[in-house]
């Protein structure tokens, strides 16, 4: 029983930090909004240089072989500056969907470890909520190719993907568990018709409109549904880790704000119900890190316990992270709604936390139910 | 004790009803459930439609052009105008320096300046916070120095909500040092077009310009445009506390525009069933439609105690903080109905989201505001233990 | 649109503000406890003299025909000072069950009134919760008498009651809503058993086992339901008045304490933590007398629109008043806990308040459901 | 990093759980589900088998009677207690006055009093508190003369747990008035038969006596009673905050078995589904579920600090504040999970009520102490704000 990153995980941390205080910090965020596209493309291929990219490929296909603690050490530092870089869909969930199935996906996984392709997955559906399970969009084998048709309602960071991996129904009807096979699509193809939006946060997703879209069967046919469940759940994690730094350093700027913030003559952190709140903050940020040590060390615990482990800490996360986010705005008075300020960020991006891959509620549901 | 109305008041909530069945356009109501505030062409041209009617100012005396009504007709009409899908009016003018000018203005400001308010001619601003002072206004800095007949403003307000569209500008200004911070402030009236005055946006994270930094260089500004006497200005806004209930009383109302923009929103189906009839997203919205309800009847009995003519307390406090908390819920409620599309904030390259997306998040984010501004709702806290409390 | 309670009304609050005063304040209450069934007993014949045991009977049945905003005025006085008789069962439950369904009724409801007979009335079954739908015990005609046969688990003030009035099925099958019945049964029937329990509140509630008890149908066989939950709906907000004076009176003593009590050199009112916490319970006794304004207000409108607004005010007065009760407890400290102080009382109190009829949970669900 | 136990520790938490199969009676479970101590011959059969198999003083270093165990196998200890339905070990000796008689107690104080503790033959109670003095211990008035070879002792107690079943007291009084309050404090022993000490109950909502006032009238305390110097008892307390978070750490584990109280409570049929079931009664229950799971893992992080002798900052303050708030909250859902008959508190005239229904009521009624007693949870907040925050 341990809780320490070892020196490697730690030097990687210190090195995101690093990285987040030089490009994204506070200071600097607003003149890097200005041109965001341009400047994930730049911190994308220095995350490559930097070999960050490959950190959770399997060895075998050109990574790293990283494990759920390495990218939780990462993900701290792309939390703490609240770097807005698509990394939990490329080089997590994507890897964890492709890994072990075979040729074409190595390449894919090859290309992404080194910051040439960006790939992107979409599960969910108009209707199904956020229900994995929820798969209507049909894939038809016609002349030996699969051909695919049907709607994606959101793709998290489809904005700028070169290729998207795609849940389909095989087999059985919707909300059916099995019949669920994943393909891979070129963002190119024929057929394909892809809206992208616009997130809060500086994150883009898409809606993919598909007709009869030619496509690659990933893995094992009518199968897939707990290799998605996996995958998603190590994509949560991740960005669980993301929300508990985000939080932490919310509450880093807030307290120093409640030290250096004068009014009626007196500094606001010498009052008493600013400082009780600010104590609940802080016991929010303890609460959130301990549900994110528990669900990145159950990672690779049997599925039911790693689904009740990745689904609480989704739920109380969530919970915590919006607490934590609306509490700093509060306390920070006008000037937190303000964009000059980095904390109104920090909100944007947990509520978007929150919302990515069910609320908390839908967890807390879940996390009820498995069984 | 009874809630009914009278026959009289029946007849004018129809009256009032078929008024906003025809003023009202289809297209505002998400942004209004939103809580955000529509266009300033298109409120101008509500405030317009209602002064034509006689209802431009319904919470005015009759002898300044307003309707006169009691507290009753007042609530009547707010609640029509909420089931109506209609938008709070612009307070600024109108609950704001429109009452001060008529208890403490001049004739002359009372002829110029008033009808103005009613018919929308005019837009009006406020210009009382400074960078750093936030809640603690006395501490303000902006000098009005007597020159002549004119007064020279020199300073810098913040926070000043809609300036950028505003005509003309209320501001307090420091025109003596006294010892005690409250005293040496006075209130002028100042045209925005007077040179030397500069408007700055502020960006705010709802990505909606509603407010603005002003910079005020050598503005001359008519002594005749003096409230009241010079000095007193920090008084003035007293006649404000007994209003501000009504303020209160009137966004407590709105609530349940809120309230059905979350319910429109959970029509959508999650694994085919409607998402407000599944367990656990109806005992929120119950929760939420029952402290909405405790909410209305606290307005009720507001506004029978303004009825009575009798102190209500710091029951206005109490609705805007609880008006405050409810609405940011019931709008974590509909992103929540919105689902994974709740991240859809703008379409890119000509696509288009389902109308309420971008309107819930821009209201989720802007709800964050209400408990900060007008008092935060830890200053409101400050209040009512002093208060009423006695503590 | 007027929340003013008339002379008559306000005379009849303050004559039982007095004689809550007189009997039951907080210095004499612990020896009233002491031997609690004798000082009921007293304070029972006394209300009978003063003539508030017939406030809610019609007059036609000896009465004097009280509105719902009549009783709600006397039930503040019982709140306030926690005067724990079985009012509101035999004084507002009972008489609204039975009255008009004939003579048997009648002259029960003139017993009542009259102070000679006390009555609580039983519908909840074992697996059926709150529900009063739920009801299995069985009522069968036999040469023209009704013979009831079962278990109501749980009768509200039924520890000394002279009369019981139970559901019972007379047609259909359990949870239907027609096929229930009321029937009267006394106390001493053969073949009826009753089990006493004390509360912590000084009530005395019972269990009933009967095994073919001679009974008397009251109102319309088959169709009693409607009856028995307007019947409740009226107990509900009779309890909702009891519960917000007695959320008034915990914060007055409240507020006292922080006045007086010292810690630290000062007195703990200067606290602004505590003062804040004053603030919330003062406001949700504001959002509770609303919610008790809004339900006796609406007791005689049409059944949706009743349910409704009772199962609000139960659900708001339910949460408040225990925040309320709890905090007063919190802002004793150790003393707040003990029996000596009235506080710990009034947490007790609304601990069953809560409970009586369903808690705020069971209520808001059926405030969703209520169509 | 990781969560696994080595081999040893797994054969460990083997070689535990069979232990506390074999002494845990089932006739304890509800109370201790219900967080409600057990009689005290209950709680010292406990002790005495615990002490029987060497594990009496599980915190303790060896040397002095303990099992010299790092907290992986506390942690381990405390887990199968709960799981197993055993109750926490009563705490006044083994974790308040043990500790400071350990570290600055006399050899002949150490030789006398350590193993009445561990083996049970000794109950001690806490003579701190007083009258009004509530969190502000510093301010307390009973005062220690010394007269020859004896200390007499004048004052009140209060709060003072299980006074009335125990055989000692240690007890903090004045021997001298200091300009600081916190000087001129003295820690004596004293045997609760010496004559002069009248304990009287405190009845407290529960309806469980487990708290006393206790008179001390001229009772005469041997010198050699008084632990370490005169004067410097207040300091002596010191060592108890290190030791205080495995306090708060076992009771935070054991929320499990409060937990499992509510769950089993919640099997009950309602309308023919059992309670637990039903959409919202689930996802309550997932919620307390959850947050227990971050309390778990807090404790879990206490204790690798503290196998690393790291300091672990305020976090032993947030186990108590949110442990008392998730067993109130669990007692809460138990309390619904009895429906109507949660009223039902005591059978009259030899009638039962469901073995957990009136234990369930108490346990909720006990609850809310656990947020008052051992600094309150306002008292604690400041603490944190202070150390830890620096405001």
């Amino acid at each position: 029983m341990n809780f320490d990153y070892s020196g490697e995980q730690q030097m990687l941390l210190d090195s995101v930090l690093r990285y987040g205080l030089d490009n994204w910090s506070a200071d600097k965020r607003l003149a890097c909004l200005k041109d965001l596209p341009s400047n994930v493309t730049k911190s994308w291929a220095e995350m490559a240089d930097l070999g960050w990219l490959m950190l959770s490929i399997p060895e075998e296909e050109g990574g790293l072989g990283g494990t759920p603690v390495d990218v939780m050490a990462l993900m701290e530092g792309i939390g703490r500056h609240l770097i807005p870089v698509p990394y939990v869909t490329s080089c997590v969930l994507v890897p964890a969907l492709l890994s072990g199935t075979g040729e074409t996906a190595t390449e894919i996984l090859e290309g992404i470890g080194l910051g040439n392709i960006r790939a992107a997955a979409g599960f969910l559906e108009s209707e199904g909520g956020f229900d994995l399970n929820y798969v209507g969009l049909s894939a038809e084998l016609s002349d030996n190719r699969w051909l695919l048709s049907g709607e994606k309602v959101h793709v998290e960071d489809g904005g700028d993907a070169d290729w998207y991996v795609v849940s389909a129904r095989t087999a059985g009807s919707i909300m059916d568990s099995d019949g669920i096979s994943l393909f891979l699509i070129s963002a190119n193809s024929p057929g394909l018709k892809v809206e992208n939006f616009r997130a809060v946060d500086g994150h883009t997703h898409s809606r993919l409109r598909l007709d009869n879209v030619n496509a690659t069967l990933v893995g094992e046919k009518d199968q897939a549904l707990m290799r998605i469940e996996s995958a998603v759940d190590r994509a949560i994690t991740a960005h669980v880790a993301e929300a508990v730094a985000s939080m932490e350093m919310a509450n880093a700027v807030t307290l120093d704000y409640l030290g250096t913030r004068r009014q009626f003559g007196v500094s606001i952190g010498s009052f008493q119900v600013l400082q009780h709140r600010a104590v609940d903050m802080a016991i929010a940020a303890e609460e959130a890190r301990s549900m994110m040590l528990h669900a990145t060390l159950n990672l690779n615990a049997d599925p039911v316990t790693r689904k009740r482990a990745v689904s609480a800490a989704k739920t109380r996360v969530g919970q915590t992270g919006l607490y934590v986010a609306k509490q700093a705005v509060q306390l920070h008075g006008g000037v937190g709604t303000c964009d000059e300020l980095i904390i109104s960020h920090h909100l944007k991006r947990q509520m978007m936390l929150d919302t990515a891959y069910g609320q908390a509620d839908y967890h807390r549901t879940r996390f009820a139910n498995v069984s | 004790m009874n809630l009914e109305f009278t026959n009289e008041e029946l007849a004018f909530q129809e009256e009032v009803r078929s008024f906003f069945a025809e003023v009202v356009p289809k297209e505002w109501l998400t942004r209004v459930r939103a809580g955000l505030r529509l266009e300033p062409k298109e409120l101008i041209a509500y405030q317009k439609a209602l002064a034509e009617r006689g209802w431009g100012a319904p919470n005015w005396p009759k002898e300044f052009g307003g309707t006169g009504w009691g507290p009753t007709q007042i609530y009547i009409f707010e609640s029509e105008a909420t089931r109506a899908g209609a938008p709070i009016q612009f307070h600024q003018g109108l609950e704001l320096i429109g009452p001060i000018i008529f208890t403490y203005g001049s004739d002359e400001q009372k002829k110029r300046f008033l009808p103005g308010i009613i018919n929308a001619d005019d837009w009006w601003c406020q210009g009382y916070s400074e960078p750093g002072a936030g809640s603690d206004l006395a501490s303000l800095k902006t000098t009005a120095a007597k020159d002549g007949d004119e007064y020279v403003l020199n300073g810098q307000k913040m926070w000043t909500s809609y300036a950028h569209v505003a005509s003309h500008m209320f501001v307090l200004a420091r025109t003596s040092n006294e010892e005690k911070r409250q005293q040496g402030i006075s209130l002028l009236l100042v045209d925005m077009k007077t040179p030397g005055i500069q408007v700055k946006p502020i960006d705010t994270m709802d990505e909606k310009h509603h407010t603005n930094e002003v910079f005020l260089d050598d503005v001359r500004v008519p002594v005749n445009n003096l409230v009241g006497e010079e000095g007193r200005g920090w008084g003035y806004g007293k006649v404000l506390l007994d209003r501000e209930r009504m303020v209160s009383a009137a966004n407590a109302i709105h609530i349940q525009q809120v309230i059905d923009g979350a319910r429109a929103a959970a029509e959508r189906l999650i694994a085919g069933v409607p998402l407000y009839k599944t367990p656990t997203f109806s005992s929120k919205f119950a929760q939420l439609e029952i402290e909405a309800t405790a909410l209305k009847t606290m307005v009720l009995r507001l506004m029978a105690d303004a009825a009575a003519g009798v102190d209500s307390g710091p029951r206005g406090s109490m609705v805007k903080l609880r008006w405050s908390e409810l609405y940011q819920s019931a709008m974590g409620l509909w992103l929540e109905a919105l689902g994974p599309e709740a991240a859809h904030f703008r379409g890119l390259e000509n696509t288009q989201a389902p109308s309420d997306m971008p309107y819930a998040m821009q209201g989720a984010l802007y709800s964050r505001v209400t408990s900060i501004y007008g008092g935060s709702s830890e200053i409101q806290r400050n209040i009512i233990a002093r208060r009423a409390l006695g503590l």
